[in-house]
């Protein structure tokens, strides 16, 4: 077994695994796991529109994960990756409607509002970081928190006293009525494109840039980086900002693309503290975060069918995915596992 | 909707007296002993009453995880071909707004919002109207002569209980201060609790809450208080459903009364209409006191007959149309 | 409010608020402190919640006023065996630990709502009738001052928090299961070549940190909320994440950090309450309490050292 | 002769690589027995196993005759063996007591007893000279006393049989006397010691035997009165060494570096070079002699930007680089093998190319306009590993799978492929085998033949003496001499380390002269 294989082995087998677990479950409390799979199934893949839905659900996780994942090459965790989010989501729907401009520069603005909205809102814990060395955890879950009610009272503020920003312009919508028709009348927007370049972006950013070089070396070894002679400071700072930009844009999925709006959010959406399971699904490499970002969306979004189609509680997918996350954690078990397996064919 | 919907559509052509109802829930869940709950009761009934079973062509509901959710259950919905479709919560004014354009041939109506749409009916309550009541009941019973009032995030329906509450205790006594909090969250019940002790210790004797989750908060500081000490005079209000299990302190019960939004009672009357092809698309429906929308739940005796009497007076007198319940907070 | 009124409004709060997220956090010192991230803690609350909620409606009526006391102890040893999970991954398995513990957390919701729904039909349990209740200390609560804001209606779980806090810092600094504990955090390989089983150190700090965040949960569910639903935890456990670390990985340090959060969730409802200041957005009010922690952080913490081996897998023999 | 330990035809594999291949090695009672290998030999992997840390292939021990089965350290303390390892084995946050104690507490109700244990360990440090303070912490205490611990915590646990892996390879030449000193004391006592060291007159000084290995396997062992070192390294290396590094006269021109009355403090505060001056010209190598602490390494981290400078003035190329960043201080001239090369040295987790290049990864032909070339990169990463025979799987290989003297081979091959007009090279050598050290011996007189300042820190009084064209010896943060290696030894170094000035020594020397006239 080649090491490639094995890698894309693991992975699978968790998945296996998770839904084999999470067949036994359904057995037990009585449901029937087959049409229970099926309706998963339906649910994700069943017709043009579920696909359109899925593939609007994994854009936001995609950006979430990639956020988390950069700031993770650098040495940093980022659980603050819900309220930069939520800061992109409100300046996105804000500029959205708050101008009137033609569309190749609103819908750019909008969004490069809320990738400066997120920035900003991760420039704070990096700069604690980077300065007094306070821990980014603790300082980017308070953020969170902060995000959730600022954003509330922004939405009061900028809509005179409403629960919601007004609709944004056309002019910044990533809706397209070429997806959506392609769909079958599903949100599906042109944000998925926006996430598929951002993976370009880190990629790029991480494996041909100086800045990248510079970023992933503080990661491994500040003291080895600033006898280097980089910034350690400077580069902290960056990683902090450039993971938020990347969350600040998730929110713009939302508020330019989902919703064309902001309401009043009642808790956190979630996103963000998935982001971290995606990109570690991922392995906090681009292209392992699609993979990652879309098994979280597609199980997501494919679990509201369980309820209807089959009569099975949204939950169970819940503890489906949590047990794929799981399986994936014990990768190195897995992965001894096959090669035992490979050895005993090589014997023989 | 596996590839049961070509067929559905079928059958569905040749059965037009058939008629079939279903509602989208928001966050909440069809059992959240709020509007998602009592909503889902009022498509039940409805259901019962007209030989209808639950499934595709009868009734059904389908529970939303978040924002994201709405329109695609909506739209799953609309596939399944319901002939009307709820959506419950504001919330859901923009999707509602969205699918109603692209399916024209589908009804729905929209609980707590407005969405003006020919297919679509509008349902409002006048909250502002029974929390007057709770607060005319409220300012009565108070010994303290200082009330409290727990919301809990700042949005237009919550300010409009408070709006209505405020008015009603000063429509009693004028000089009796209610202490007003929001604390930002409907699912912080460590706050809500906080805040009424905050409250209570003050010498707050009634609150009235209308912070879902938040509210269980301070539910569980009053029967502390009622347990610690038997003849403790402390009350609460509840919200949405009658919340009198909620008050239950071994043999005593600290709820004082609850403030009913009957979703059910609109519910079942926009699908009756609708059933008769009286449909009020684009038109908004408010019910309040005169229509059976909102009401003080039973109070099992928390509240004696005699302050009983002086409630239904002035709740008389809101369904005359002599008392202007105010729908904003100042 | 006068000022010692809004003392004995906060200093009782504070505590209150405080006690579910001191076991938490010291559930997590012990875990980090033999080197293993327990960013699980949420997920092992939720677990603590549920299991205390249920246990205690179901038993009510057999164990009467003890039973919110029993279920705290079946929460803890539910919890303590849903940790289990984490510590063979982590562990044995050689999991990176944050991906782990994402999935504790997940599973840990997932798996109560998922038996909510079974058991009782609905997303969220019946309300429980047999509470923690608040007691007066005899003699203590008479203490001018002191007493009213100290030992005038506790909660026997803060008392039993701060115990905690106490017999955890003996058991880490004092005993030898302690030092074993932090040298296994600090260098696990020094640690074995001393003869000390590394996998059993880890394996019983996690299932400590299990059981501790499980008796957490269910004081949090028992003295806040009353039942259980999706949102009775919410952020708690990572809130427990932060005092842990504000704390330094200390367990008086971990107590004082989630004293100090309290302390700002106080201090921002009676200030919202004070006249002179009511004109000011609510939003300061709301967002206070998470400033003031990152306005601390920075003026006189600093920086918090991690144990050395926090997050690294120990296999024999590498180097 | 009786054996207390015999490790009889040991293989021990990792993978299929024979790290220990049917090596054969017998320690008898009351003895010294030195191991000696290349980097990489295996020494290493066979006292782990004796330790029981690894399980071996083949082969057996047997302990005063009787087979054993170390599965575990756990069994090799019950067997009373100890072992002191390459790298410590120490829990930096504990105190000296603590890290004795581990795994074998005394209680008093369940709680640790601290003060007895103290006291124990008190009396063994004294019984045996060891001086080490029971409540200091780890991370407080110099490596010396570090040392020391160790050694304790195999006598703590009653061991009679001793490893010590390198114990020397970090100790200043005072610390290594004392320990000598110990290791003397021990085997009087009736303990036997297995002592792997790189430095053959340490060998030569106190082993009673030797064992040389090379690549894995047994070459023989001789007994030490009967060899010299010479043929050791013959043996161990397969070929000729030599040890007097060979060069000519030097000729020095323009001075490269001038430090002018240098003031620096350490991390807690306190002044470690306290007003001093220094001056490096092209064309020299200029050794800085001192015992570990006095400033050291201070001095070097200031130079090379990595420490606030308090007061002063440091010129490199007449660029006063005094308080600038890293980068512009590396631009004006300076090259920097760092004491610690896993701190500063290379991001181990980056691969040996990304390493050769972390110096210059930022201009071209590198990168350009911000990007990258990593072509460039890896060409330039494959020549280092040619020229300096830095062995390795590969540019792509990560550097943390390299060994030690190899990745000091990748240190030394990029700082000095850049050619610096001024080359710190501080500990180059630490830990590395008799060949390696030569090789890098070369590369710096090299350097100096072109032309270029070279600045060498070394604890090895050898090393400084056969190196330097000139060496400048460091107390308490000053400079107090500065002295031609012709025209002193060791004895002169070692007292003006110590702090007394060249003057106090020729009184003393004419004291000591009139004395005997009397
Ligand atoms: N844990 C390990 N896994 C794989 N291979 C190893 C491991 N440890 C050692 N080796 C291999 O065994 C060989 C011998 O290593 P060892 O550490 O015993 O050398 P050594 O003689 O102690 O060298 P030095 O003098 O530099 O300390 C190495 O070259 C290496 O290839
Ligand atoms: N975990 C490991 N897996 C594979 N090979 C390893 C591992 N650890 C060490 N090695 C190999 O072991 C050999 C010796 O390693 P070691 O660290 O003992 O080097 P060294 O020469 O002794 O270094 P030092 O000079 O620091 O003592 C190297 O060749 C290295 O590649
Ligand atoms: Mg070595
Ligand atoms: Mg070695």
């Amino acid at each position: 077994m080649s090491n490639r294989l094995i890698k894309i082995l693991v992975p699978a087998i968790s998945i296996i695994l998770g839904l084999l677990v999470g067949a036994i479950v359904m057995l037990f409390s009585g449901y029937d796991p087959i049409a229970g799979y099926i309706a998963l199934w339906n649910g994700i893949f069943g017709d043009s529109y579920a696909i359109g839905e899925t593939i609007r659900q994994i854009s936001p996780y995609i950006l979430a994960g990639l956020a988390v994942a950069f700031a993770f090459r650098t040495g940093l965790f980022n659980i603050g990756v819900e309220g930069q989010l939520m800061v992109g989501w409100f300046a996105s729907a804000y500029v959205g409607s708050a101008f009137t401009l033609p569309m190749y520069i609103h819908l750019p603005f909008a969004l490069l509002a809320a990738a400066a909205a997120g920035a900003l809102w991760g420039l704070i814990p990096g700069i604690l970081k980077a300065t007094l060395r306070v821990h980014e955890v603790i300082v980017t879950i308070m953020m969170n928190y902060i995000a959730l009610h600022v954003v509330n009272a922004l939405i009061k503020t900028v809509s005179g006293g409403s629960y919601k920003t007004e609709r944004i312009q056309p002019t910044a919508s990533l809706r397209s009525e070429f997806l959506s028709n392609l769909t079958d009348y599903s949100t599906l927007h042109y944000g998925i494109f926006v996430a598929l370049a951002m993976v370009v972006v880190m990629w790029f950013i991480l494996e041909k840039t100086k800045t990248g070089f510079e970023l992933k070396s503080v990661g491994f070894n500040e003291n080895a980086s600033q006898y280097a002679g980089m910034s350690v400071k400077k580069n902290i700072i960056l990683s902090m900002l450039i993971s938020g930009a990347f969350a600040g844009l998730g929110g713009a999925m939302e508020g330019l693309g989902t919703f064309g709006s902001m309401t009043n959010q009642g808790g956190f959406t979630g996103i963000g503290f998935d982001g971290i399971a995606v990109a570690l699904l991922g392995a906090n490499a681009p292209l392992g975060i699609i993979f990652g970002a879309s098994l979280f969306g597609s199980l997501k979004y494919g679990a509201n069918n369980m309820p209807n189609a089959a009569g099975i509680p949204l939950e169970i997918v819940s503890i489906v995915i949590a047990l794929i996350i799981f399986f994936v954690a014990c990768g190195y078990i897995i992965r001894v596992g096959l090669q035992r397996l490979n050895k005993k064919k090589e014997a023989k | 909707a596996c590839g049961t919907d070509k067929e559905k559509t079928t059958s569905k052509g040749g059965n037009e007296s058939e008629f079939s109802l279903a509602m989208v829930t928001d966050v909440g869940g069809i059992d959240d002993k709020s509007f998602n709950q009592s909503a889902w009761k009022g498509i039940q009934d409805f259901g019962k009453d007209n030989g209808l079973s639950e499934g595709d062509g009868g009734y059904a509901y389908l529970q939303s995880k978040g924002e994201a959710d709405y329109t695609s259950n909506l739209n799953a919905l609309t596939r399944r071909n319901f002939d009307l479709v709820f959506g419950v919560g504001f919330l859901m004014e923009e999707a509602i707004n969205t699918i109603a354009e692209q399916k024209p041939e589908t009804n729905y109506a929209i609980i707590d919002g407005v969405v003006e749409q020919p297919n679509v009916a509008s349902i409002l309550f006048k909250e502002q109207e029974g929390a007057y009541l709770a607060g005319v009941a409220a300012a009565l019973m108070t010994k303290s002569n200082k009330i409290g009032f727990v919301g809990g995030m700042e949005i237009p329906v919550i300010e409009r209980f408070e709006a209505g509450f405020v008015a009603g205790v000063a429509a009693v006594n004028p000089d009796i201060k209610v202490d007003v909090k929001y604390t930002g969250a409907f699912d912080k019940a460590e706050l809500g609790k906080a805040e009424a002790g905050r409250m209570y210790s003050s010498g707050v004797d009634i609150i009235f809450h209308a912070a879902g989750g938040t509210g269980n908060g301070v539910f569980t500081e009053a029967k502390e208080r009622k347990a610690a000490d038997k003849d403790a005079y402390v009350w609460v209000i509840g919200v949405d459903s009658d919340q009198y299990d909620e008050g239950q302190v071994g043999d005593d019960n600290i709820t004082m009364t609850s403030m009913l939004k009957r979703v059910d009672v609109a519910v079942q009357d926009i699908a009756k209409l609708a059933k008769e092809g009286k449909f009020p698309g684009g038109e908004t429906k408010v019910y309040g006191l005169q229509d059976n929308g909102v009401k003080l739940a039973d109070s099992r005796g928390a509240i004696p007959d005699d302050v009983m009497k002086q409630v239904e007076e002035y709740a008389k007198k809101i369904a005359d149309g002599e008392i202007k319940v105010p729908e904003f907070a100042k | 409010m006068s000022f010692l009124e809004a003392l004995y409004f906060i200093v009782p709060t504070t505590i209150a608020y405080a006690a579910p997220l001191i076991l938490t956090a010291i559930g997590g010192v012990f875990s980090e402190r033999s080197g293993v991230v327990n960013i699980g803690l949420e997920g092992l609350m939720v677990m603590g919640a549920f299991i205390g909620i249920v246990f205690n409606l179901a038993y009510a009526d057999v164990f009467g006023g003890w039973t919110p006391w029993i279920a705290l102890l079946v929460a803890m040893f539910v919890s303590a065996l849903f940790s289990v999970m984490h510590a063979v991954a982590s562990v044995s398995f050689r999991a990176d630990q944050v991906v782990s513990g994402v999935a504790i957390n997940m599973l840990g919701i997932a798996i109560a709502l998922f038996s909510v729904k079974m058991m009782f039909g609905k997303g969220q349990t019946d309300f429980i009738q047999k509470k923690i209740p608040r007691v007066n200390i005899p003699i203590l609560q008479d203490i001018p001052v002191i007493g009213p804001m100290f030992f005038k209606s506790v909660y026997g779980t803060s008392v039993l928090a701060i115990l905690v806090a106490i017999i955890a810092w003996f058991v880490i600094y004092k005993t030898p299961f302690g030092l074993r504990l932090r040298s296994v955090g600090e260098h696990p390989m020094a640690a074995d070549t001393m003869g000390i089983n590394v996998t059993k150190i880890r394996y019983t700090a996690v299932i400590i940190s299990g059981g501790l965040a499980g008796i957490g949960g269910a004081i949090y569910s028992q003295t806040m909320t009353g039942d259980f639903g999706h949102a009775t935890i919410n952020g708690q456990g990572f809130m427990a994440l932060a005092a842990m670390i504000f704390g330094k990985w200390h367990p008086i340090g971990a107590m004082g950090a989630a004293l100090f959060f309290g302390f700002a969730q106080a201090l921002a409802i009676s200030a919202g309450s004070i006249s002179f200041i009511e004109n000011v957005p609510t939003v300061y009010f709301y967002i206070l309490p998470y400033v003031l922690t990152i306005l601390a952080l920075a003026g006189f913490i600093g920086k918090a050292n991690a144990p050395k081996a926090n997050g690294v897998p120990y296999i024999k023999g590498s180097r | 002769m009786e054996h207390v330990i015999e490790m009889l035809n040991i293989t021990k594999q990792f993978g299929n690589f024979r790290a220990n291949d049917n090596i054969t090695l017998q320690l008898r009672k009351g003895e010294i027995h030195a191991l000696l290998g290349e980097n990489g030999a295996g020494k290493t992997t066979l006292m782990n196993v004796l330790f029981g840390l690894y399980q071996p292939e083949k082969g057996e021990i047997r302990v005063n005759g009787k087979k054993v089965n170390v599965t575990s350290p756990n069994v090799a303390n019950d067997l009373g063996i100890g072992m002191v390892h390459q790298h410590f084995m120490l829990v930096e946050n504990l105190t000296v007591t603590e890290n004795i104690i581990l795994g074998n507490e005394p209680k008093k109700m369940g709680v640790v007893n601290i003060k007895d244990a103290a006291k124990k360990v008190a009396e063994i440090s004294n019984t045996y000279g060891l001086n080490v303070d029971p409540y200091a912490k780890i991370e407080d205490i110099s490596v010396g006393m570090q040392q020391r611990v160790e050694i304790l915590k195999t006598l703590y646990r009653g061991a009679n049989i001793l490893i010590f892996d390198e114990p020397t390879a970090s100790l200043t030449p005072q610390e290594i006397q004392e320990l000598i000193g110990i290791m003397k004391k021990l085997i009087t006592e009736g303990k036997s010691i297995i002592l792997i060291t790189h430095k053959l007159q340490e060998i030569m000084d106190v082993s009673d035997r030797v064992t040389v290995i090379r690549k894995g396997q047994g070459i023989g062992t001789v007994i030490t009165s009967e060899t010299n070192p010479e043929e050791l390294a013959t043996l161990m290396v397969g070929r000729q060494v030599t040890f007097k590094t060979e060069k000519g006269p030097s000729n020095p021109t323009e001075e490269v570096l001038h430090i002018e009355n240098l003031v620096v403090v350490d991390y807690r505060g306190v002044e470690k070079v306290k007003g001093l001056n220094l001056s490096v010209r092209k064309g020299e190598i200029v050794g800085l002699a001192g015992i570990d602490g006095n400033g050291q390494s201070e001095l070097i981290e200031a130079i090379a930007g990595l420490r606030k400078v308090k007061s002063g003035k440091i010129t490199i190329n007449t660029t006063d680089i005094t308080g600038l960043k890293p980068r512009k201080i590396t631009e004006a001239g300076l090259g920097h093998i760092p004491q610690d090369r896993h701190k500063h040295g290379l991001v181990l987790d980056f691969s040996v190319g990304y390493n050769a290049a972390l110096q210059e990864y930022y201009h071209a032909p590198y990168s350009k306009n911000g990007l990258m070339d990593y072509d460039v990169i890896s060409e330039k990463a494959a020549k280092i590993i040619e020229e300096y025979d830095v062995r390795t799987q590969g540019v792509h290989e990560l550097s943390r799978a390299l060994s030690g003297g190899n990745q000091q081979k990748l240190i030394i091959g990029r700082e000095v492929s850049r050619d610096p007009d001024l080359l710190i090279a501080a500990l180059p050598t630490r830990g590395l085998d008799v060949g390696a050290i030569e090789f890098i011996h070369k590369r710096l007189i090299e350097q100096r033949d072109k032309g270029k300042a070279v600045f060498l820190i070394s604890f090895e009084l050898d090393e400084v003496m056969n190196v330097s064209d000139r060496i400048a010896v460091i107390h308490d943060g000053q400079i107090v001499d500065t002295v031609i290696p012709s025209e002193t030894d060791e004895q002169e170094l070692g007292l003006l380390m110590a702090g007394h000035s060249r003057e106090e020594r020729e009184q003393q020397v004419m004291k000591e002269g009139a004395d005997r006239d009397v």
